[in-house]
């Protein structure tokens, strides 16, 4: 009887021990959703974190309406980023445009700013360039801050309209593509999770399969594995100041991309040189035995046998690396930097989405764009994590039917 | 003795690290013969079993002393331990087929010679599978895993694994201890056909199936080969008391 | 600083290419980003990129040449000086900010080096409600902590107790989150979820720092060093001092030079 | 003959290919190693500042030239040690809820659910922190701030779930059956088998589950550094105290520091690695000491 | 009949998910006897087995119909599992001792049912020793891990450790398929022995062990009882063409 009792109690705990994981669990991602989810709209996925700025040269010419001013209306295209209901736009000839008024807010600023509603289909404005004649792309939402050096701060949209509408000729038109998403951020993440694998799952998987199938068990072995279990808890910034110290300044690789995976890739390897151990180790003996029983040599086992079945050991190793790669911060701040951009080369900056989050709290304190950065890191990992699933189930042989 | 001595091992002493597993061993095993080994637990069969083809190389503990000539030749000199291998299949206790298909595990060793021809292979994979007497329990799922076979099955794979390779000699370590009345009996039968073409050595627990497969009887005990002869003379007349003790203890 | 000149307001004149990477203070960042974003609007060949690693990092960089220059929201120590040119583009306000629901609007620098020292431990003493004060400072090293450090008069006697935070927007934050707490943070930051208090009875806006009637306030450094500098680099610094790069520095909430 | 030794050279140049990736890992595991201890030690060989007084020091006030990291080093051991005992039972029991107790359906949800949180940056933990922790903590606390040893040992604790409970429900999951089938054939209830058969046999692998949270514990940076106050000088004396972690203190300051206060940065770096191999080492032991009994 | 039935099965079938293992079973087992079964492999003796106390509870995709008395109650009805199990003890094929000390398994049992007074428990510890012959080898290594102990050492501890349980009925699994000559003869003596005091029923593949150590024998095919009957019955004049060319197969 009172092992019942004491049975019931013991399950009870557990029950509890389980309630209470779960809901911190649910706990945490509703507060990254509640207080992000606002923010997220495809504006925010696929715009630059930063405006960007170009002065478009156009050629005027005097292009008809060819709708009217109803349908005008309806062009307005909807942005939750204006809190305050946009004027009806007027459509300016001389550019084959229609501008329309709004007041852009953000949690520290608000502005008047004129944003171009609705572009003709044979408007110059699509022909525009840039100084040296490259092709600029403008588009409905982008904003017109001057033109021939008259700048708008401070008109009304009706000085704005005649003060274009009296340009003619060559315009140079200062053009302002709306930043606020992160667009660039998604990209270099991803650009540094591809990178810091490549760098760092050959050399920790061959170096894992050189440390079990090769090496002789013995000191010089344990103390490695020794080594990388210590770095395991070591704070990342520690890995950040060596790669800045390293590949940044000593090998002149800049704070860059490459200098920011190179970096991530040292961080991983211990990570994957434990799990890909772990996961070789439990490849039955009687595989390999059978295998070379049959002849082939020792490379032909490791590969046709041994790495076969340790496919989702690795996998779990590959899943690791990626969250790490994903959720670092301290080390890529000091490696790849803070600039929210599409890296050009593997020596160019850019930060990835949690550097952002991490930047915009700490320097902004903006916990709903960080939380909505959450939201999409969040989303990746899933993504990522079901995709190595999938790459894992095709590879594993060992467990297929 | 008229038939072509295929091992001979000359004071053969192995050490797993400080214990001696094996003491100085002198046997010689002769061509197209089925040899058996038989000996209580730990008494060093599947440990000399596994020299034969340098199995024991597998594991850092183990330091070997003495001669193996294979055909006149000493496999730990300057022997290729590969073709070694190629020459010496080997059947272990616990069906070991890899995690592919039925064809797949066939192919491994042909393939591993660097053989591609796909009719070639082809070939092959039935001739072995057939000659395993496997053939047409398995001829329609030749992709299907490996795994999925019964036990019996499985281990009947791994010989015909071992014959596609055709090796000169088959080791096989008690390839019937984990299979059912039928099962050995099949695989029983088998051995018996392949002594044609094959030299077999196995080791096994049964009394019974030494007496009923084997030309030649090993008994090992605490790593010495006590007696080593015809089959019915160990099963008839021993030698050694210890052998007869063993051999009339009433178990099997 | 300017030595160069390439300046251009137009883009008729000689063609500026090349890639320009700037880091260091993150204060400096919002001013920072806009002017490199307008100069490579202006020169399409020139690619701009800054990261905000911090002041010091700002320092280190300019001098070993790992970036085309450097920022820093603090004067530069003696050791740090080296062969760095340094260019003042900006200067900057730091307003004490308390919670919005404190009573508490005025503060004399007394009282607020009194606050941070700890000789002064509770809002009553200053006229608001009988509650402890949560002090909030910045990180060591910190361009905004040593400005306002020195310009209040409470250098090195911070009370040990105080709760340190990384970045202006986290001592917003925290600022915003605890009724009793009081912090610093640089001018362009203060939104409406924080109150900023007078200082001697002086509000914190732009206009009464540049008439330097509101006392706190730093300069925006950009550092560089002239044996390494290239043309792209200088010719934005150059900019930079404009009125067009100064117009920047104002849209930004920054207070030009 | 030939083609044998063609085979043979191949194999060998792979191996070589293996040794070389084996080596530039370990050598860069390695140089970081050395890296950190060559600048951690440099201010005590060049005397720039005294050892005896780094370590026992109470206080870190930079710009007076006080470098005392005693009271750190006393919170990095509180909040681990919190954390741990928070942490490590709710870990345990839930994967022995997933592992043994769940429906496998809902076993999964849940298994995926915590592997969820392990892919959240800490970042946004801290955030987390910030934002619901901290005013928590401050309703109960009898200090003025939320900001507190408790706020971060709540956090880490809640950091080192998804680590401890996926690989202690793996090890769980992979104990035999027969010693859970053995358990049972003796009349033992399921909770008698899981307490007395099952987790014994898996406690190697809830071990190394541990050693890793404790290594993200004591390691974690960027969460803590938003909870914990970070005070420039104090041993803390109730949960309610702020801390300053050895981590934050390195994370706070690098991007700003330079010269000793550099190096004594990465001398903080030194004790956390001593730190977290002094874990290893005892962990290590005691798991070969129980196991091999 | 005089014996007093133990167990009796009515129309009991078994489905693991759809696959059907067992058959309509009827079978009555009588108190102090040996009842063993044997079949070829696959054919439902373990899972018949673990019928018997409940085992196959732990599976979740088995489904029972018909009943199993136990003393003339329906064991899957209102009984407590738990005490079903200590009245039902179970030996594995495969020797399970837990990763603890030798004294720490035996006592493991009678500890989870409440027992803690330490000399009672070193009594029943030594009892259950000496019953399975196993006391002579181990006295002095108590407190050692059990994994240290050879295989059929092993098994001697697991049915040590059910003994001390003081079951009515032992169920035994292919207990020495594992095991070499000499340990199987240890276990078969000790089986002998322990009828008097218990219910034993044993599963094994080698006929002759059947022969010698059961009272009853029954069949097992495809998941049905063939024939079920006294042992020498069984192996000299079995009713079914089907048992006895099971029988009659060379193999043992
Ligand atoms: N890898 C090893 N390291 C150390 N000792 C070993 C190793 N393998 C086997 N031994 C020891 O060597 C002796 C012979 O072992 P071997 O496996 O050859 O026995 P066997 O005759 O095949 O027994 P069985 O019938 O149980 O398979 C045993 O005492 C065993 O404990
Ligand atoms: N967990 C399971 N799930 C599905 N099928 C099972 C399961 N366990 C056993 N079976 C199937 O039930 C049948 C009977 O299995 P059982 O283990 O009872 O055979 P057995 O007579 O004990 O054979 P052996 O002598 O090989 O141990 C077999 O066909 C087997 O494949
Ligand atoms: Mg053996
Ligand atoms: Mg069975
Ligand atoms: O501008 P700071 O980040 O150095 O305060």
């Amino acid at each position: 009887m009172s092992r019942r009792v004491s049975d019931l109690f013991i399950k009870a705990i557990i029950y509890l021990a389980t309630g209470i994981t779960l809901s911190v669990l649910i706990f945490i991602i509703g507060f990254i959703f509640v207080k992000g989810i606002g923010l997220i709209n495809w504006d925010f996925l696929s715009r630059d974190f930063n405006d960007s700025v170009a002065y478009a040269f156009v050629e005027s010419s005097d292009v008809p309406l060819s709708i009217d001013q109803n349908t005008l209306n309806d062009k307005i295209p909807y942005d939750n980023r204006y809190e305050t209901a946009l004027t009806k736009p007027s459509y300016v000839k001389n550019i084959g445009a229609a501008i329309a008024q709004v007041t852009f807010k953000n949690h520290s600023t608000e502005k008047q700013q004129f944003v171009i509603t609705y572009i003709e289909a044979d408007s110059p404005l699509l022909k525009a360039v840039d100084s040296n004649g490259t092709k600029l792309k403008v588009g409905t939402d982008y904003v017109i801050e001057s033109i021939n050096g008259n700048d708008f701060t401070d008109m009304s949209l009706a000085e704005v309209v005649s003060t274009i509408g009296n340009q003619s000729g060559k315009l140079k038109i200062k053009i302002v593509q709306p930043g606020g998403g992160i667009k660039s951020n998604i990209i270099t993440t991803l650009y540094m999770v591809l990178l810091s694998l490549v760098i760092a799952l050959p050399l920790g998987i061959f170096g894992a399969i050189y440390l079990t199938e090769y090496a002789k068990p013995g000191k010089m072995v344990n103390v490695i594995r020794f080594a990388a279990e210590c770095l395991a808890g070591i704070p990342s910034i520690i890995f950040g100041l060596f790669g800045m110290a390293f590949f940044v300044v000593a090998l002149n690789f800049q704070i860059s991309l490459i200098s920011g995976s190179l970096t991530v890739a040292i961080i991983l390897l211990p990570v994957i040189i434990r799990s890909t151990e772990e996961a070789l180790k439990t490849v039955p003996m009687i595989f390999r035995e059978g295998s070379l029983a049959l002849g082939a040599t020792k490379l032909q086992t490791i590969f046709k046998v041994v790495l076969p079945c340790a496919v989702p050991g690795i996998a779990t190793a590959v899943l690791l690396s990626i969250g790490r790669v994903v959720g670092e911060s301290a080390a890529l701040l000091l490696t790849a930097g803070t600039a929210a951009q599409i890296p050009g080369t593997l020596f160019s900056p850019g930060s990835t989405l949690t550097v952002q989050a991490y930047y915009v709290a700490k320097e902004e304190g903006n916990i709903e764009l960080a939380c909505a950065i959450g939201i999409v890191i969040i989303v990746i990992v899933i993504v990522l994590n079901i995709l190595s699933r999938i790459a894992s189930d095709k590879l594993d042989v060992f467990n297929k039917k | 003795m008229d038939k072509k001595i295929k091992f001979n091992t000359k004071n053969l002493d192995l050490f797993y690290g400080d214990f001696q597993a094996l003491k100085s061993i002198n046997m010689e095993i002769c061509e197209k013969e089925v040899t058996a080994f038989i000996g209580p637990s730990g008494c060093g069969k599947s440990t000399f079993l596994r020299c034969l083809n340098r199995m024991n190389d597998l594991i850092d503990s183990v330091k070997i002393k003495g001669e193996i000539l294979f055909d006149g030749n000493d496999i730990n000199g300057d022997i290729d331990v590969i073709s070694l291998r190629t020459r010496v299949g080997m059947v272990f206790q616990k069906p070991n087929p890899f995690p592919m298909s039925i064809y797949e595990n066939i192919a491994y060793g042909p393939k591993c010679q660097g053989m591609k021809d796909k009719t070639v292979l082809d070939t092959l994979v039935k001739e072995s599978l057939v000659k395993a007497a496997l053939w047409d329990e398995v001829k329609d799922r030749l992709n299907k895993s490996a795994l999925g076979l019964s036990g019996g099955q499985q281990q009947r794979l791994c010989i015909a694994r071992t014959i596609a390779m055709n090796p000169e000699v088959i080791l096989m370590d008690e390839p019937t201890s984990a299979l059912d009345p039928i099962a050995t009996a099949k695989i029983e039968d088998l051995m018996s056909s392949l002594k044609q073409d094959y030299t077999i050595i196995i080791v096994t627990h049964s009394m019974q199936q030494a007496g009923r497969i084997s030309d030649k009887t090993a008994f090992f005990l605490m790593g010495e080969v006590i007696e080593f002869n015809e089959t019915p003379v160990i099963f008839t007349n021993p030698n050694d008391k210890r052998t007869e003790d063993y051999i009339t203890g009433r178990f099997g | 600083g300017c030595g160069s000149s390439g300046s251009s307001t137009t883009t008729s004149s000689a063609k500026i290419s090349g890639e320009i990477n700037g880091g260091g203070s993150t204060s400096v960042q919002k001013v920072i980003d806009a002017a490199g974003s307008e100069f490579s609007a202006l020169n399409p060949d020139v690619k701009f990129t800054y990261s905000g690693t911090g002041s010091s990092d700002g320092i280190k960089g300019a001098t070993a040449g790992t970036y085309s220059f450097g920022c820093a929201s603090r004067d530069l120590k003696a050791e740090e000086k080296a062969n760095l040119t340094e260019l003042v583009f900006a200067y900057d306000g730091i307003a004490v900010v308390v919670n919005p629901a404190n009573t508490v609007s005025n503060l004399t620098k007394d009282q607020i080096a009194k606050i941070y020292m700890g000789e002064i431990t509770n809002w009553s003493e200053v006229g608001g409600a009988d509650a402890p004060i949560v002090v909030v400072s910045r990180e060591d090293g910190s361009g905004t902590r040593s400005a306002t450090e020195e310009l209040i008069g409470f250098a090195e006697k911070l009370k040990p107790d105080a709760t340190i935070k990384e970045g202006n927007g986290n001592v917003q934050t925290t600022i915003a989150g605890n009724q009793n707490s009081i912090g610093y943070v640089s001018l362009t930051f203060v939104d409406k979820t924080v109150k900023a208090v007078d200082v001697d009875g002086v509000k914190a806006t732009v206009d009464n720092v540049k008439n330097k009637s509101y006392a706190i306030s730093r300069p925006f450094l950009a550092l560089y060093d002239k044996s390494k500098v290239d043309d792209a680099t200088l010719a934005f610094l150059d900019f930079l001092m404009t009125d067009d790069g100064q117009a920047i520095v104002q849209k930004e909430g920054a207070i030009t030079v | 003959m030939q083609a044998i030794k063609r085979k043979k050279q191949k194999e060998k140049i792979i191996e070589n290919f293996f040794f070389i990736c084996a080596f530039v890992a370990v050598a860069s595991v390695l140089a970081i190693t050395v890296f950190v201890f060559y600048n951690g030690v440099k201010p005590f060989i060049s005397n720039s500042y005294s050892l005896f007084e780094f370590l026992t020091g109470v206080e870190w006030r930079p710009g007076s030239n006080l470098y005392g990291i005693f009271y750190m080093i006393m919170g990095s051991i509180y909040a681990t040690v919190g954390a741990i005992l928070i942490g490590v039972p709710v870990a345990i029991l839930t994967a022995v809820y997933i592992a043994e107790m769940a429906g496998s359906t809902f076993g999964k949800i849940i298994r995926f659910a915590v592997e969820l949180l392990a892919g959240i940056p800490s970042v946004l933990y801290g955030v987390f922190g910030l934002g619901i922790i901290v005013p928590y903590v401050l309703k109960i606390s009898p200090m003025a701030q939320g900001e507190s040893l408790l706020a971060t040992i709540l956090v880490l604790a809640i950091m080192i779930l998804p680590t401890v409970v996926s690989i202690s429900e793996t090890s769980i999951s992979v104990v035999p059956r027969e010693y859970r089938e053995g358990s049972y054939a003796l009349g033992a209830s399921k909770i008698q088998t899981i307490f007395k058969v099952v987790l014994p046999a898996a406690r190697s692998g809830i071990m190394t589950g541990v050693i890793l949270g404790i290594g993200r514990a004591i390691g974690e940076t960027m969460a803590v550094m938003l909870v914990c106050g970070n005070p420039i000088a104090g041993i803390p004396t109730s949960i309610f105290d702020q801390i300053r972690p050895l981590t934050t203190n390195i994370a706070l300051e690098m991007g700003y520091a330079s010269g000793v206060h550099q190096e004594l940065l990465y001398s903080t770096g030194v004790v956390l690695f001593v730190f977290i191999m002094i874990i290893n080492f005892v962990v290590n032991k005691l798991v070969k000491a129980k196991v091999g009994s």
